[in-house]
């Protein structure tokens, strides 16, 4: 890496990020507010997902690294999502 | 591969059977193939036979062959386990129902009519279904016989197993999940009859009282204890098991722990019910919280004056 | 095989310890991850109970602590530009900023759980057991050992940062080698991560 | 031989660092000395868990209390089964070969970070000591089984607590091996060695060290929350506060199962080198064995319900887990069909670690199908938590892993020592081991399928039968374990020096001097074209 020249993020492209998770983060809080039944749950998560997303790409760099550290978070997720589906092959069923 | 006297034991029987013939049938041909081909294998191209060795790098479609037909393998495998096990799921509505409530470390099957036993009677060729109640940890009841195997989970409440008994005679009935010190002595028989008798049997309820009259208030206590199960964690000579000793205890001074504090009290009467039908709220120094469960229900308050009778003996 | 010579000195690889670094966060998700699958399966198999045990925790504080974090993720981040830049002094700034709002958020989080306690909610409580349903005490279970274990981890990225700082201004950490400022930066924004999740789950969805 | 002597006094073995002697081993960031700490802290461990088991089988000999009461019985097994898994087959290969090979079959100094990597034997060492102060002293032997299942596991009046956070300390020791691995082969593989040059052995270190890092802290954390519900109560799998058990088995298996290919993925790995060399050619199917490699890490993790059958699960996940586990055999039937093929038109030398592998591939064989009986719904129900169950984990984690780190301190030991030990009484030692294991384990199918469950203390006398002939077996495997244990002892001190390369391996740790100096290479090796991962001349 140290060889390869590095794009060096700009201040402003962090604070822009912030402005978007904050942004984010009181959507969710007025949609959780306001009565959905089940798809506040949904709701909040789809947020979350998004800020998450906004955390990795810009401020944890995958943005700007090579791709391999992006496909394994990517793959981690998938995995844990497979176990969490799983998991809830016994719940969803049960009688 | 089993003893032939059990087969058909149970409805189960062929299903679970035909599933381990299929499975070990399969396996059996391969693990005799393949090592009679290592041998083969071993011997032709020993460096003695053969000092040069030719390279091979592989083949893609041997790699292929040998995916596929274990693939298709194991999904008949798949398949006659799947067809053996499905009817377990299924109990018929007319079934005959017995309540299993497991505890450490016995069993105690409650009949609809209010009868209670320590082993499992059943009328032959009547569809059985056991439902099973778990009081303080997780037991499971086993009949190898029957094919049948269900873990009774506490705080789980609609667990069952059933089966159709397809021949008489006495089987065993295991516990088999791990549940603490006697777990290899939670087991128990269960004794399949023609219905005639089985129905004899089912509204004969003198036999217990009849016998509990003649015995004196101390062996009567005991014989309480024993069947319940106490000496399993209590016992009779002063050696610590789960819970403290019998020995010595009427009349002594016990330290206990009880809402958070610690005091003395006297081992009298209405300590023992207490500890018997509230275990938890006075516990006796250096024993856990939850091991004794209370016995609230299943001792009436009669019992419990035979078992304080018999308590007062042991000293 | 052919040989060539190269001198023995000792490897510097940043990229093998950001992907050692990568590697501990992965662990980090999947321990969280086990605890968000034990709050699911008793969100689904107590909807009211967390329902109204959700409503008893104060929105306001997790929301403060929310914006706190974030603002704290953008400072580390920004830090890491700093010295890459070879912007010394800013990079002690941006630290010190998040260092400080970690303390905020550790600090919110001990009044929260205060005035629970003080309330009589915390576990094996005999208050809670005399007057909450078992959902409700297993939603304050799950309440007290998540954000505890966050708080912990908050802890350790705080220890990371302090570490750094002292890296800095020994010029351990400058333009050139920046490793540890940028994985105790990673660390840093999987707090925050977990934090996401965190909030809507205990604090939104009622 | 003079060579060799001076290569003995050359290597990493006799060269000090900072410290000599006894401190020179335990503050070494070497690699090699780090897998040998390893080695003699695993064997150790290994010793008393066998000689646990061995009392368990002396207890069965016949019904009734023969040596022991069943508190200490159930004691025992929890102590062999904690051992045996946490201490001895979780880090076995990994830790002892992996840390001793990885570098040198990949052409680098040492791992990613030696630091770390010694931080890791010591957080080894630190829950072996909590462990066996559980053991030793506090209010009794932990008597839960290697499961913990709740809510036995906190109702029991036993030193849990420290032994739960032994199993934790273990994790994290695991968790930096498999960290240090992953790292060192992505960025420490020679020049010009690339994905499709690592030798297997490399591969499965792979695969294992991702299931380590991603499965580990499952565990870790179910354990921690156990040690809470002792602690304080807080409900999570309490039924009694409105926890559900069942979620308990759930979190530790989707460890424990992963677990169990982290056990068997190395072994297998060091099988795929072995059979090579051995048979004087390339491994049959390179790509194949790594594509298995990692789709055995992989649905490995998906599949964990099949050890609650009977549990209590929903019929759904039942059925998708039997679907599983069928389909996560797979795999390992294409790493036996690739083994044996190795050996097609190959110029076979018996020697011992040959012996060794080829009974692995039997006895990995018997544990697998009889795997299949257990994966399958119905038949599971009828087995599950019998000694047929015990029957399979013997003959596959013992079988395969342990049999696998017979074959690998055989085929490595001149590598590693420089000297070659007695190949007569090694085989020896290995048919005696061979016959004490099949009659050791093999009547406990039987007595599985007749129904004897597992973790009994005593049985019924129908059972006497199979029981003595199974601890007549143990006998002569202890038998044939002496003779190993002191013929390698022997070599190690005494055995006459060989040369770099006695069994002509065509991997690159034969191409450095045995056993190797500290710096490994004098120059980073460059590696070609047309080398590959079994060609090196
Ligand atoms: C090294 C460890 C290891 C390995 C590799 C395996 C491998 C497998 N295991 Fe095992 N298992 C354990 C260790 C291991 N197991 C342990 C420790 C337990 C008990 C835990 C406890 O309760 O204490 C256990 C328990 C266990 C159970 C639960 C039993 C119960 O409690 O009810 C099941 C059920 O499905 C199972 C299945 C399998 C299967 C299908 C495989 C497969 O991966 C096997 C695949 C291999 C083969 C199939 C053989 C080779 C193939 C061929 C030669 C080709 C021909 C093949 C076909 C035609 C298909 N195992
Ligand atoms: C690597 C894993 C491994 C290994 C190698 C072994 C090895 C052995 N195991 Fe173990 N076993 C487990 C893993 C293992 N086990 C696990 C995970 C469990 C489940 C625990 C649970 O239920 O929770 C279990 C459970 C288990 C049980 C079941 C308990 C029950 O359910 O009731 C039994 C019963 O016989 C048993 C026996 C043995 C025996 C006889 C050996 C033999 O291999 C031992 C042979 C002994 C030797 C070879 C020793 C030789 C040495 C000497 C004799 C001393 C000589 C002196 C000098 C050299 C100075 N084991
Ligand atoms: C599962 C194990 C177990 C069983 C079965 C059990 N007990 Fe107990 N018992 C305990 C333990 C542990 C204690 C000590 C802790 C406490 O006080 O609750 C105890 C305490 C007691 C005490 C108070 C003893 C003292 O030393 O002060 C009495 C009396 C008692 N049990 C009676 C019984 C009777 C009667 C039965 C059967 C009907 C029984 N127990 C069954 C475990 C058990
Ligand atoms: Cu009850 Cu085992
Ligand atoms: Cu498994």
């Amino acid at each position: 890496m140290s060889d390869e020249k590095q794009h060096i993020v700009p201040y402003s492209t962090f604070v822009v990020v912030l402005v978007a998770l904050l942004a984010l983060t009181f959507a969710s809080i007025g949609i959780t507010s306001i009565e959905l039944g089940g798809l506040t749950v949904a709701a909040a998560l789809i947020f979350a997902i998004a800020k998450t997303y906004l955390v990795l790409a810009y401020f944890m760099h995958i943005k700007y690294d090579k791709p391999y550290i992006g496909i394994m978070v990517g793959l981690i997720f998938l995995l844990f999502l497979a176990v969490v589906i799983i998991t809830f092959l016994d719940y969803f069923y049960r009688v | 591969m089993y003893n032939t006297e059990i087969t058909q034991a149970s409805n189960f029987v062929k299903g679970v059977d035909t599933a381990f013939l299929v499975i070990m049938g399969i396996s059996f041909v391969f693990l005799l193939g393949l090592t009679a081909v290592m041998l083969y294998f071993i011997y032709r191209y020993n460096r003695k036979r053969h000092p040069k060795p030719i390279q091979i790098e592989g083949s893609t479609r041997l790699e292929i062959v040998w995916t596929v037909i274990p693939l298709v393998l194991v999904m008949v495998m798949f398949y006659y386990g799947w067809a053996g096990w499905k009817p377990m799921g299924k109990p018929p509505k007319d079934a005959m129902e017995v309540t299993v409530i497991g505890r450490m470390w016995n069993f105690i099957f409650e009949y609809e009519n209010g009868r209670k036993t320590d082993t499992l009677y059943l009328p032959k060729d009547q569809a059985v279904k056991l439902n099973l109640v778990a009081l303080d940890v997780i037991h499971s009841v086993y009949i190898p016989a029957f094919r049948v195997k269900q873990d009774m989970v506490p705080g789980k409440d609609n667990t069952f197993m059933w089966f159709i008994p397809q021949r008489e005679g006495t089987f065993e009935l295991y516990c088999t999940e791990y549940c603490g010190l006697n777990h290899s002595y939670m087991f128990n028989y269960v004794k399949v009859m023609e219905s005639e008798a089985f129905n004899t049997w089912y509204s004969d309820t003198t036999a217990v009282a009849a016998s509990a009259e003649i015995e004196s208030a101390t062996a009567a206590g005991r014989r309480i204890m024993q069947s319940i199960g106490c000496f399993a964690c209590h016992s009779l000579d002063g050696s610590k098991l789960v819970g403290p000793t019998f020995k010595g205890l009427y009349g002594s001074e016990r330290t206990v722990t009880s809402g958070g504090s610690k005091k003395v009290v006297t081992a009298d009467d209405e300590y023992i019910r207490k500890a018997i039908f509230e275990p938890d709220a006075e516990l006796v120094e250096g024993f856990g919280r939850g091991l004794m469960l209370s016995y609230r229900g299943q001792l009436s308050e009669d019992d419990i004056l035979l078992i304080i009778e018999y308590l007062k003996t042991v000293q | 095989m052919e040989k060539t010579h190269q001198a023995h000195h000792e490897h510097y690889d940043p990229e093998a310890s950001k992907i050692g670094m990568w590697l501990f966060i992965f662990t980090e998700l999947l321990l969280f991850g086990a605890m968000f699958i034990i709050y699911s399966v008793y969100r689904y198999l107590n909807p009211e109970a967390f329902h109204l045990a959700g409503e008893e925790l104060n929105t306001l504080i997790g929301a403060i602590n929310t914006v706190i974090l974030l603002v704290s993720s953008m400072t580390i981040a920004m830090s890491t530009s700093a010295i890459r830049k070879g912007n010394i002094w800013l990079t002690q700034q941006l630290l010190a900023i998040t260092l400080v709002l970690a303390l905020v958020f550790l600090v919110n989080k001990y009044f929260e759980w205060g005035s629970k306690f003080s309330h009589g909610i915390f576990p094996g409580s005999e208050y809670m057991l005399a007057n909450y349903s078992q959902g409700e005490i297993l939603f304050f279970g799950l309440y007290f050992v998540m954000t505890g274990l966050h708080a912990v981890h908050i802890l350790v990225g705080m220890g990371l940062i302090i570490w750094t700082m002292i890296e800095v201004r020994q010029k351990k950490i400058h333009q050139e080698k920046y490793d540890l400022l940028e994985n105790s930066g990673l660390y840093w924004h999987l707090v925050d991560i977990i934090w996401i999740f965190l909030f809507p789950l205990f604090y939104l969805i009622h | 031989m003079q060579e060799s002597q001076s290569a003995i006094q050359a290597s990493y073995l006799r060269t000090p660092g900072r410290f000599k002697g006894f401190l020179g081993w335990v503050t070494s960031t070497d690699h090699k000395r780090i897998g040998l700490l390893y080695l003699y802290s695993i064997a150790t461990m290994f010793f008393v868990g066998m000689l646990l088991g061995l009392a368990m089988k002396l207890e069965l000999v016949a019904p009734g209390k023969t040596l022991m009461e069943a508190r200490d019985y159930n004691a025992t097994f929890t102590v062999h089964g904690v051992i045996m898994i946490f201490m001895v087959v979780i880090p076995g290969l990994p830790a002892v070969f992996g840390n001793f090979l990885l570098p040198l079959m990949i052409g680098a100094r040492d791992v990613a970070f030696p630091r770390i990597n010694l931080l890791s034997w010591y957080f080894y060492v630190a829950g072996v000591v909590l462990i066996l102060i559980a053991l030793l002293f506090g209010p009794g032997t932990p008597d839960t089984g290697w499961t913990f299942y709740a809510p036995y596991s906190f109702k029991t009046g036993t030193n849990m607590l420290p032994a739960i956070f032994g199993a934790f300390i273990l994790g994290f020791s695991s968790i930096l091996t498999g960290l240090n691995f992953i790292v060192t082969i992505h960025r420490m593989r020679a020049p010009g060695m690339g994905w499709m040059k690592l030798p297997m052995f490399a591969w499965t270190l792979y695969g294992t060290a991702w299931i380590q890092l991603l499965a580990t802290p499952v565990v870790g954390i179910t354990l921690v929350l156990v040690a809470l519900e002792r602690l304080f109560g807080i409900g999570v799998f309490d039924p009694a506060l409105g926890g559900d058990p069942i979620l308990y088995q759930h979190l530790f298996w989707i460890y424990s199962h992963p677990a169990v290919y982290i056990m068997i993925l190395p072994a297998m790995g060091a099988v795929s080198e072995i059979i090579p060399t051995f048979a004087q050619k390339q491994l049959f199917g390179y790509k194949a064995l790594i594509l298995s490699t990692m789709a055995i890490a992989f649905v490995g993790y998906l599949v964990w319900g099949h050890h609650m059958f009977t549990a209590g699960m929903s019929g759904t996940a039942q059925y998708a887990f039997s679907l599983l586990t069928f389909l996560v055999a797979i795999p390992s039937a294409i790493k036996v069909f690739n083994w044996i093929s190795t050996m097609y038109k190959g110029s076979i030398n018996m020697q011992t670690p040959f012996y060794w592998a080829a009974s692995f591939i039997f006895v990995f064989m018997i544990g697998g199908f009889s795997g299949l009986v257990l994966g399958s719904l119905a038949t599971n129900i009828h087995v599950h938590d019998t000694g047929f169950v015990v029957a399979h984990f013997h003959y596959i984690v013992f079988g395969g892993v342990g049999y696998s780190f017979m074959a690998a301190i055989h085929y490595w030991f001149p590598k590693i020592y420089g000297r070659m030990y007695d190949s007569h009484w090694a085989n020896i030692g290995w048919i005696l081991f061979f016959v004490g294991f099949v009659s050791l384990y093999t009547p406990m199918f039987w007595l599985g399928m007749k129904g004897m469950p597992r973790r009994y203390y005593d049985y019924l006398p129908e059972f006497h039968g199979a029981n003595i002939l199974s601890t007549f077996g143990s006998w002569i495997l202890a038998m044939g374990f002496i003779v190993i244990v002191f013929n390698l002892i022997r070599a190690a001190r005494s055995g006459p020096p060989v040369g770099p390369n006695p069994w002509n391996g065509k991997t690159m740790e034969w191409m450095v001097p045995s056993p190797p100096p500290v710096e490994n290479f004098e120059e980073i090796p460059v590696v070609g074209e047309n080398d590959g991962p079994y060609n090196y001349e």
